[in-house]
Formats: C-alpha cells, sequence, structure tokens
C-alpha cells in the first residue's frame, strides 16, 4: 500500500468517525464534577431578574470548546429568568459573544435592553475591570450597538458590582486570572471561568484559594452541564466526538507499531 | 557608510530598549512606548512594500497569459487573478461600508475568510492522525520512550477517563509536571541563553547578515 | 520617581553576568583559543538536503515559520542558517523558495540570500522573487505554504522559526511529498510535533548553536562557548541552591 | 469560527437560506479537498483566502496603525517627532530601486536593533532566571519525606542542560548525562503531543459542527 493511500484511508477514517460520532445524540448517565455542579446549583438558585456579566474573553479560533459551554450556562441562565449583561476584553470575542447571545435570548424570546443587553469592547482590560467597580457608564457609556446607555432600561439600576450576582469569563487564555485578581479581589466580585480543556489545571491554584469561585471546563464541562440541563446539545456531541477520535489517534499509534514490528520480523525472517 | 549608519542605529536603538528595562522612570516608559509606536508604523510601510511586490507579480503573471493566450502552458493566472480581487475586495468594502458590526466588510471576513481560516486550522486533526500512524515507531530507545509517554499521557487525556480511573489521569499530570516539565525547563533556559547571545551579538553589531548583500 | 526599578535587580545582574562570558569568550577567541562544537545530528543532512534537491531538479524551501518576526532572536539564528542553504543553492544553481508571513522578515531574508548568491560567487543566481510575502494570516499562510509544498514538490523543505499551530499542517504536507525536513524551533509544543513528523529537529538552543557550526564563524563560535559557560554556572546554582533549601527549608534567596 | 453563528435566528424564516452560510460551507469544503490531493478547487480557495487576509491585514494595518498611530497624532495633534518614523518607513520603498535600495537599512536596523535590545534581559527573565528559579526546591518535603518528584525534576534538568552542553564531544560521563538527557526530551516531546491532540481534534469538531448543523441542517 503505498504512503498516500494509507493517508487517504486514515484522514477519510477520522472525517466518518467525526462525523457519525457527532451525529449521534447520548444522554450521558455520568456523575458531573463538583465544580460543574456548583456552578449549576448556584444559577439555578439565583433569584429571578437577578443580573449577571458574562465575559467573553476569547478569541474566534477556540470556539468549538467555547461555544457548547457558554451555550448550555446562557440558556440555563435565560430558562431560569436571568439577567445578562454581555461584554468582552479580548476584540475578537466580541461579535462571537453578540451573536451568541442574541441568538440564545432568542429562543427564550428574551428581548434585548429588557432581558439581556451587551456592552461591547473594551482595550486595556485591567482598567476596563477595575473602571466597572466604581462605575459601569464610566467604562460603557454606550453599548455595542451605540445606545446611550441610559437609555437601556437593564442598566438603569446597575452601575457596579453591586448589583452583579457574578461574573462568568469565558476565557481561552489568562483574562479571567484578571477578573479574579481586580474584580474579585478589589470588590468581592463572584467569579466564575468557563475555559478551554487546556486552560483548566492553570486555574487550579485560584480554585484552591476560593478565589476563583468554579469552572466549567472544556467539552467535558459541557456535556456535564447540558446533563445536569436535562438538554443534550453540542457539548455532549462533541465530548463524545472528542473521546472517539482520541481513541482512534490511539489505535493509530498501535496500528503502526504492529504494522512496522511485523515488517521487521519478515525482513528478519528472510535475512 | 552603508554599513556603518545601520550598524550605529542598531547600535543606539538596541541599547536604550536594553537600558529602559531596568527603569521606571516616566521617561523610560515613555521611550519605550514611542519606540514601539515608531515600530509599528515602520512595520505598516514595511507590509506595504510586501503587498506591493505582491500585487506586481501578481499582475505579471496576469498579463503575461494574456500576451501568450495560445502557448497552452498551465498558468497560475486565474488563481492569482483571485488573489488580487480578494485583496482589493477588502479595502473598497472598508472604505465603501467601515468595519463596524454589520458591514460588508465583516460580511466578508465571517462569512468567507474565517470559515476557511477555520478549516485549514481543522486540517490539523487529520494531520495529528497521519503523524502519529507514522510517527512513533519503537525503532530506538529513545523513540520508544517518546512512544510510550505519548501513549500514557494520550490514555490519560482521553475525555472521559476519568470517569473510569482516577489514578491513570493523576499519573499522566504527574509526567506533566515533573520529568516532562524539568525537560521544558532546560529547553527554556538553553533558548533565553541562545536568544541572549545572538541578540547581543546583534546589537554590538557582530551579527550582520542583514547588513551585506552588497553587490 | 525612581529611575532604576528594584525588581528587575536580578535580571539586571544576570544580563551584566552573561554580557561579561560573551565579551570574554569574543575576546579570547580573537586571541587564537580553539574550540570544537560537538556534532548536531542535522547539520550534515543540511548539505545533503541541498545536493538531493539539485539532483532531482527540484527547488529547496524554506520557511521561519508563522509565529516569529524579526524582533525574536530565533528569526535571526534562522536568518543565519539560511545564509549557509542559499550559498549552497547557488553554488549548485538550485532553486530557493522562501514565503514568509512577515515583510520585514522578507526584506532581510532578501539581503541575507543575496549576499549568500554573492559569498557562492553566483550573485546572478539570485532571484528576489523567490524570497517573498504571502500574507500575515496564520492559516492563510499555512494553506498558501501546502500549495506551494504541493506543486513544486521540493526535495528539501527547512522549517526553522518560531512555530505555532501551522508547524504539523506543513510538515505533514511536506511528508506527503516525500521531502527530507530538517525542522528546528523554540516553540517548545511545536518540537513535540516536529520529532514526530519531520527527519531531523534541531531542539531549541541547537538551532542557535547550528547557525554557529556551519557557518564556522567565529563571533558564533564564540558565542555558543559563551553559553556553555553560563549553562555550567546556572547548573551550579541550582545544585547549591537545592542543598541549602534541603538543609533550610525557610531560605529563599533563590526565589525572583 | 463566526459563521457558526450568524445573525439572530428571528431574522431567518424556516426553509429560507442564508447565503452566508452557503459560502462558508462550500468554502470550508474546498479546503477540506486538499486532503484528498491539492486541486483546482482548493486552489481557488487557497488564492481568495490569500487574497482575503491580506486585504484584512491591510484595513486593519490602515486603521489601527497609519491612522491612529501616525496620521491623526501626526497632523491632528501636531506630534512633530512622528515625522522620523514616517521617513523610516518611506524609506522602505527604497527597495524597489537597485541603487537606492541600501536606504531601507537603516529602517532595518532599527528594528532589528530595538528588537534585540527588548528581548535580551525579557529573554533572560522569563526564560532563564524564572525556570531556574522555579526548579529549586527542598527534596526532603515539610515532614520529613524524601521528596522523590523534585529530585526527578533535578535530575532531569540538569541531564538535560548537558544535552545541550556544545563544546564538547559527548563521551564518557557527559556522555552518559546527556542520553539520560535525551530520554528526559523524549518524555517531554511524547508528553507535549499527547497533551496537545485533544485540542487539535475539537477544531475539526468544530467544523463538523458547523457542516451538520448549520450549512446540511442534519443537527438541529
Amino acid at each position: 500500500m503505498t504512503n498516500l493511500k494509507t493517508r487517504w484511508i486514515i484522514f477519510a477514517s477520522l472525517l466518518a468517525l467525526a462525523v457519525i460520532s457527532y451525529s449521534i445524540t447520548i444522554k450521558l448517565k455520568i456523575r458531573p464534577s463538583p465544580q460543574v455542579q456548583k456552578t449549576y446549583d448556584y444559577i439555578e438558585n439565583l433569584p429571578e431578574s437577578s443580573a449577571i456579566v458574562v465575559s467573553f474573553d476569547h478569541e474566534a479560533s477556540s470556539l468549538p470548546e467555547i461555544k457548547p459551554i457558554t451555550q448550555v450556562i446562557l440558556r440555563h441562565a435565560f430558562r431560569n429568568n436571568i439577567r445578562i449583561i454581555g461584554m468582552s476584553l479580548f476584540a475578537e470575542g466580541t461579535a462571537i459573544g453578540y451573536s451568541m447571545l442574541t441568538r440564545t435570548a432568542g429562543e427564550f424570546g428574551k428581548s434585548y435592553g429588557q432581558d439581556y443587553a451587551f456592552l461591547g469592547f473594551k482595550p486595556q482590560h485591567i482598567s476596563a475591570i477595575l473602571g466597572m467597580g466604581e462605575s459601569m457608564r464610566g467604562v460603557f457609556p454606550e453599548d455595542y450597538l451605540g445606545t446611550p446607555i441610559d437609555s437601556i432600561p437593564l442598566m438603569r439600576h446597575i452601575d457596579n458590582y453591586d448589583s452583579i450576582a457574578m461574573v462568568i469569563s469565558i476565557a481561552d487564555g489568562d483574562r479571567a486570572v484578571q477578573w479574579i485578581e481586580y474584580a474579585g479581589a478589589r470588590y468581592n466580585q463572584k467569579i466564575l471561568a468557563g475555559l478551554t480543556a487546556a486552560m483548566i489545571t492553570t486555574y487550579d491554584p485560584y480554585l484552591n484559594s476560593g478565589q476563583l469561585f468554579s469552572v466549567v471546563g472544556g467539552l467535558k464541562g459541557a456535556a456535564e452541564y447540558e446533563m445536569l440541563y436535562g438538554q443534550p446539545g453540542s457539548g455532549s456531541r462533541g465530548l463524545l466526538a472528542q473521546s472517539m477520535a482520541h481513541i482512534f489517534i490511539i489505535a493509530l499509534i498501535i496500528i503502526g507499531n504492529v504494522i512496522y514490528f511485523k515488517g521487521r520480523a519478515g525482513k528478519k525472517g528472510r535475512g | 557608510m552603508r554599513v556603518k549608519i545601520p550598524l550605529a542605529i542598531c547600535f543606539l536603538s538596541g541599547a536604550i530598549m536594553f537600558i529602559q528595562y531596568f527603569s521606571r522612570h516616566p521617561l523610560a516608559k515613555a521611550v519605550y512606548n514611542g519606540i514601539l509606536d515608531w515600530w509599528q508604523i515602520i512595520f505598516a510601510f514595511t507590509l506595504f512594500v510586501g503587498v506591493a511586490a505582491f500585487i506586481k507579480s501578481g499582475l505579471k503573471s496576469v498579463s503575461w497569459s494574456k500576451a501568450r493566450p495560445s502557448t497552452g502552458r498551465k498558468t497560475d493566472a486565474p488563481y492569482k487573478a483571485i488573489s488580487l480581487v480578494g485583496l482589493a475586495l477588502m479595502p473598497i468594502l472598508a472604505l465603501a461600508g467601515g468595519t463596524k458590526f454589520g458591514s460588508p466588510f465583516l460580511w466578508v471576513f465571517d462569512n468567507m475568510q474565517a470559515p476557511m481560516q477555520s478549516t485549514v486550522f481543522s486540517l490539523l486533526a487529520f494531520f495529528v492522525a497521519s503523524a502519529s500512524f507514522r510517527g512513533f515507531r519503537a525503532r530506538t530507545i529513545p523513540a520508544t520512550i517518546l512512544l510510550i509517554s505519548a501513549l500514557f499521557v494520550l490514555l490519560g487525556r482521553i475525555p472521559v477517563a476519568d470517569y473510569f480511573t482516577e489514578s491513570l489521569a493523576k499519573a499522566t499530570f504527574w509526567i506533566q509536571d515533573y520529568p516532562s516539565m524539568a525537560a521544558r525547563r532546560a529547553i527554556l533556559i538553553g533558548i533565553g541563553l541562545g536568544s541572549m547571545t545572538t541578540a547581543l551579538r546583534v546589537i554590538l553589531g557582530i551579527e550582520r547578515t542583514y547588513l551585506r548583500g552588497e553587490r | 520617581m525612581a529611575i532604576f526599578d528594584p525588581t528587575t535587580l536580578p535580571t539586571l545582574v544576570i544580563s551584566l553576568i552573561s554580557i561579561a562570558v560573551v565579551l570574554y569568550a569574543v575576546i579570547s577567541i580573537k586571541r587564537g583559543k580553539e574550540f570544537t562544537i560537538r556534532e548536531i545530528p542535522g547539520l550534515k543532512a543540511i548539505d545533503d538536503a541541498v545536493g538531493r534537491a539539485t539532483e532531482m531538479g527540484t527547488p529547496v524551501l524554506f520557511t521561519p515559520g508563522w509565529g516569529g518576526d524579526i524582533q525574536r532572536p530565533t528569526t535571526i539564528a534562522s536568518m543565519n542558517i539560511l545564509s549557509s542553504v542559499a550559498e549552497k543553492t547557488a553554488e549548485y544553481d538550485c532553486r530557493l523558495i522562501y514565503p514568509t508571513h512577515d515583510p520585514v522578515i522578507m526584506a532581510v531574508a532578501q539581503e541575507v540570500v543575496k549576499e549568500g548568491c554573492l559569498k557562492a560567487g553566483y550573485p546572478d543566481r539570485y532571484r528576489a522573487d523567490d524570497i517573498f510575502y504571502i500574507t500575515s494570516s496564520q492559516f492563510g499562510y499555512a494553506a498558501a505554504v501546502d500549495g506551494i509544498i504541493s506543486r513544486t514538490k521540493p526535495a528539501s523543505i527547512f522549517l526553522l522559526g518560531t512555530f505555532e499551530a501551522e508547524s504539523l499542517i506543513m510538515a505533514e504536507t511536506g511528508n506527503a511529498v516525500g521531502a527530507i525536513q530538517i525542522a528546528g524551533t523554540d516553540s517548545t509544543i511545536q518540537l513535540a510535533f516536529f520529532i514526530v513528523a519531520c527527519d531531523y529537529t534541531l531542539i531549541g538552543e541547537e538551532l542557535f548553536a547550528a547557525s554557529g557550526y556551519l557557518s564556522k564563524n567565529k563571533s558564533i563560535l564564540s558565542s555558543v562557548k559563551a553559553q556553555d559557560i553560563l549553562k555550567l554556572l546556572i547548573a551550579l546554582f541550582i545544585t547549591t541552591a537545592l542543598i541549602w533549601a534541603t538543609i533550610d527549608p525557610k531560605s529563599s534567596w533563590w526565589k525572583y | 469560527m463566526l459563521s457558526i453563528l450568524r445573525e439572530e435566528p428571528e431574522r431567518r424564516g424556516e426553509g429560507e437560506m442564508d447565503i452566508g452560510v452557503i459560502i462558508a460551507g462550500i468554502l470550508t469544503l474546498a479546503i477540506y479537498s486538499f486532503l484528498y490531493r491539492d486541486n483546482p478547487i482548493y486552489k481557488m480557495a487557497e488564492s481568495l483566502l490569500i487574497g482575503l487576509s491580506i486585504g484584512y491585514t491591510l484595513v486593519i494595518f490602515w486603521q489601527s496603525t497609519i491612522l491612529d498611530l501616525l496620521i491623526y497624532p501626526l497632523f491632528g495633534g501636531g506630534k512633530i517627532i512622528l515625522i522620523v518614523p514616517l521617513f523610516l518607513g518611506l524609506m522602505m520603498f527604497s527597495r524597489f530601486s537597485s541603487s537606492l535600495s541600501w536606504l531601507s537599512r537603516i529602517p532595518l536596523s532599527f528594528m532589528i536593533g530595538a528588537g534585540a535590545g527588548v528581548a535580551i534581559p525579557a529573554m533572560l527573565y522569563a526564560r532563564t532566571l524564572k525556570q531556574v528559579s522555579a526548579s529549586v526546591t527542598s527534596i526532603v518535603s515539610a515532614n520529613g519525606n524524601f521528596n522523590f518528584s523534585e529530585l526527578v525534576v533535578v535530575v532531569g534538568l540538569l541531564s538535560t542542560l548537558s544535552y545541550f552542553y556544545f563544546s564538547r564531544h559527548h563521551e564518557g560521563a557527559l556522555g552518559r548525562s546527556a542520553k539520560v538527557g535525551t530520554y528526559f526530551l523524549m518524555i517531554f516531546f511524547g508528553a507535549t503531543f499527547g497533551y496537545t491532540v485533544m485540542s487539535r481534534l475539537s477544531t475539526l469538531i468544530g467544523r463538523v459542527d458547523f457542516l451538520l448543523t448549520d450549512f446540511l441542517h442534519v443537527i438541529k
């Protein structure tokens, strides 16, 4: 078999595996990690019409992991009639955040300005985080669409962290650390992080010290959350597909070695 | 003069940037930020030079094929033309409709450029697979160690692995946090030293490969 | 406002020690002190790689990766190797293709290759059009280089510089066309992919040493020597601090 | 990327086609065709991606650098000093002339020099000092137990450093130590590969999600 043909077989198998396992919706019967359970319980028990901030602090390339996490948290919050203020400390996260928020809000028939709002992007993230502790109006005089913040009904009674139940930073890097170190440390704001799988261990010290309330990490975290929420979605499907592909890679490594050793034994036999 | 002036400028800018690192005087920070801005501005002009060269070579191959349409040789002309149209399109859209949310500029970015970029990124999944098949054969002792270490971490990091066993995940973290981390540190220390000596040679003008090419 | 920032004192001390050691090595080599560099696997292959491409009548492709810019010393080290490669390709009259994502790297690489051709004695074999800027987009660049590799089918590919996720996209495509691939980078994650996918990989500092080995340039050799002296000092420091920490766990003079 | 999340659903009726999704889907498949082999469809998509991304970069640099850092402060804010980078930048264009091209080395040497100046302390701090300092821990833990893991770190670090010792041939004690270093390097490479695979696979899952959910509507 030529090299090229082997490649085609590998590529085709991986694609087929990903497509098939992604099309299957399984109801996971797993025990959710304590972090995800804690997050779910907290949002579940928030009084109606509390306000939370969701900050989209990530790049577009991590969307495959970020999207399922964000989606299920937003759905959960909207289902419980919690009001959401979206924003971004990462330029690339802005348009994504706005679309994701409006789209999920649409599913629940929520209206812009009453039930949710999107403030947009702010560079100089540390001063933005600190500034919001004093006055959100000062940091965001108008929202993403250019509406003055005072004419947004939702924002009328909210001006700093005092009226915010929780900040959720959806991050693929260390932006959530700055939320912890500035909003958390200085203003006692509760911080939650939605993270890519690769970033989870980086946040362990903050979790252990209690500075970070909890974490929903990777497709696995999203899948667990979806299970608690009661509606398997892209997280559960993604988790299955990711696990299958992962096992496929392991199998390839093993098959590669089996072929190699068989070939070597064959050569020895002839020699 | 053609060599001495650049060398002097290189030394000066290098020395200034080196010294400002150790100061927190406002002047030092101002100089630092100023130089960064200058850097950025010169970079932008260089970008125009690079793009101009790209356009020039593109136009050359497009017009070449027009001039000799009958040679029958396969040309890149249609593809170059696509590139040039794409290149012109973005600035035109930006001029006409701005770059804010909902502008045609962003629409093209979102529906054409971004999906293609993330698709190229996702080619990696396939290439990881083909490389795994080929590159982990236990030919020698180091190759065997590479194989075992990779298999171990791969198994421990199957997303659902820790529903079945916690000890495997723990072992995986141990490998990452201790033996693997040790080697990574040594690599980083070496790179730090190599970078430092290279940068020093540049500032002192010993390293001047970029200055020759004189005919 | 204080002029000196005391938190940078450890960095200042190590910078000054390092500069002193480099200067010492430069001066001692100028006085005629000789020393060698150990063999680096993969470097010998560079010669063969260019020869192979010449025999097969295909070009050599050289990419500095998408992750770097001219500020990064790794890029300069990559330029030094480019200079040797350019000299050889000029000598063998083999085409050298150098696509880059950074216009400044393009400009510098043009100077370097021009010089390489000149050194080889064939200034007319320098082709500015082959050292070109494509796009600054990471995956646009990867797609373009993949296209070039599949169409020109280079017999030898050099991937030397700072790489990010594009590393394996290019290396696997190179492998598919059967090219000999010599890689080297300072990005620790991408090293793992290069080790798996390429024929030879220069690991981190080897990339810096390689440029000295190839060019036999005395100044580069002396800085390799300086790096070795500093490594010895570091090993000594770590051992001392470790023993100290074990005897007196409360001490912390090595923490920066 | 963004294409997964286009417009608000209420603006789009059932069965209505979103032209953006269709274009994005076709381009996605065009890029994937490269996995079979290089072909005209891929080449077209590739050329388009190159062109669009150059155009995009030009626009971004024009706005964020030429306008914001140069034109506005120079002509609007009267920061005369900015004439210098303007002039240096224009010198880059001398590359198009063979007799004047040496002028472009002046801005180049400025950029290279400034970069090198920052690199010395920054690299020594982040790459060397930090790593050295982090490696030192007592090999006897607080409760008097022997700390095997820390010993592994030290042995690994020192032996790998010895692998990077260039000015002597790797024979004798140095040779043995360097060999142990190679083993640690291999553990690192294997572990890093294994660790990174998951995030690479998720990029594929992202595209599969787009193709099945938005483009083909196989999944709701």
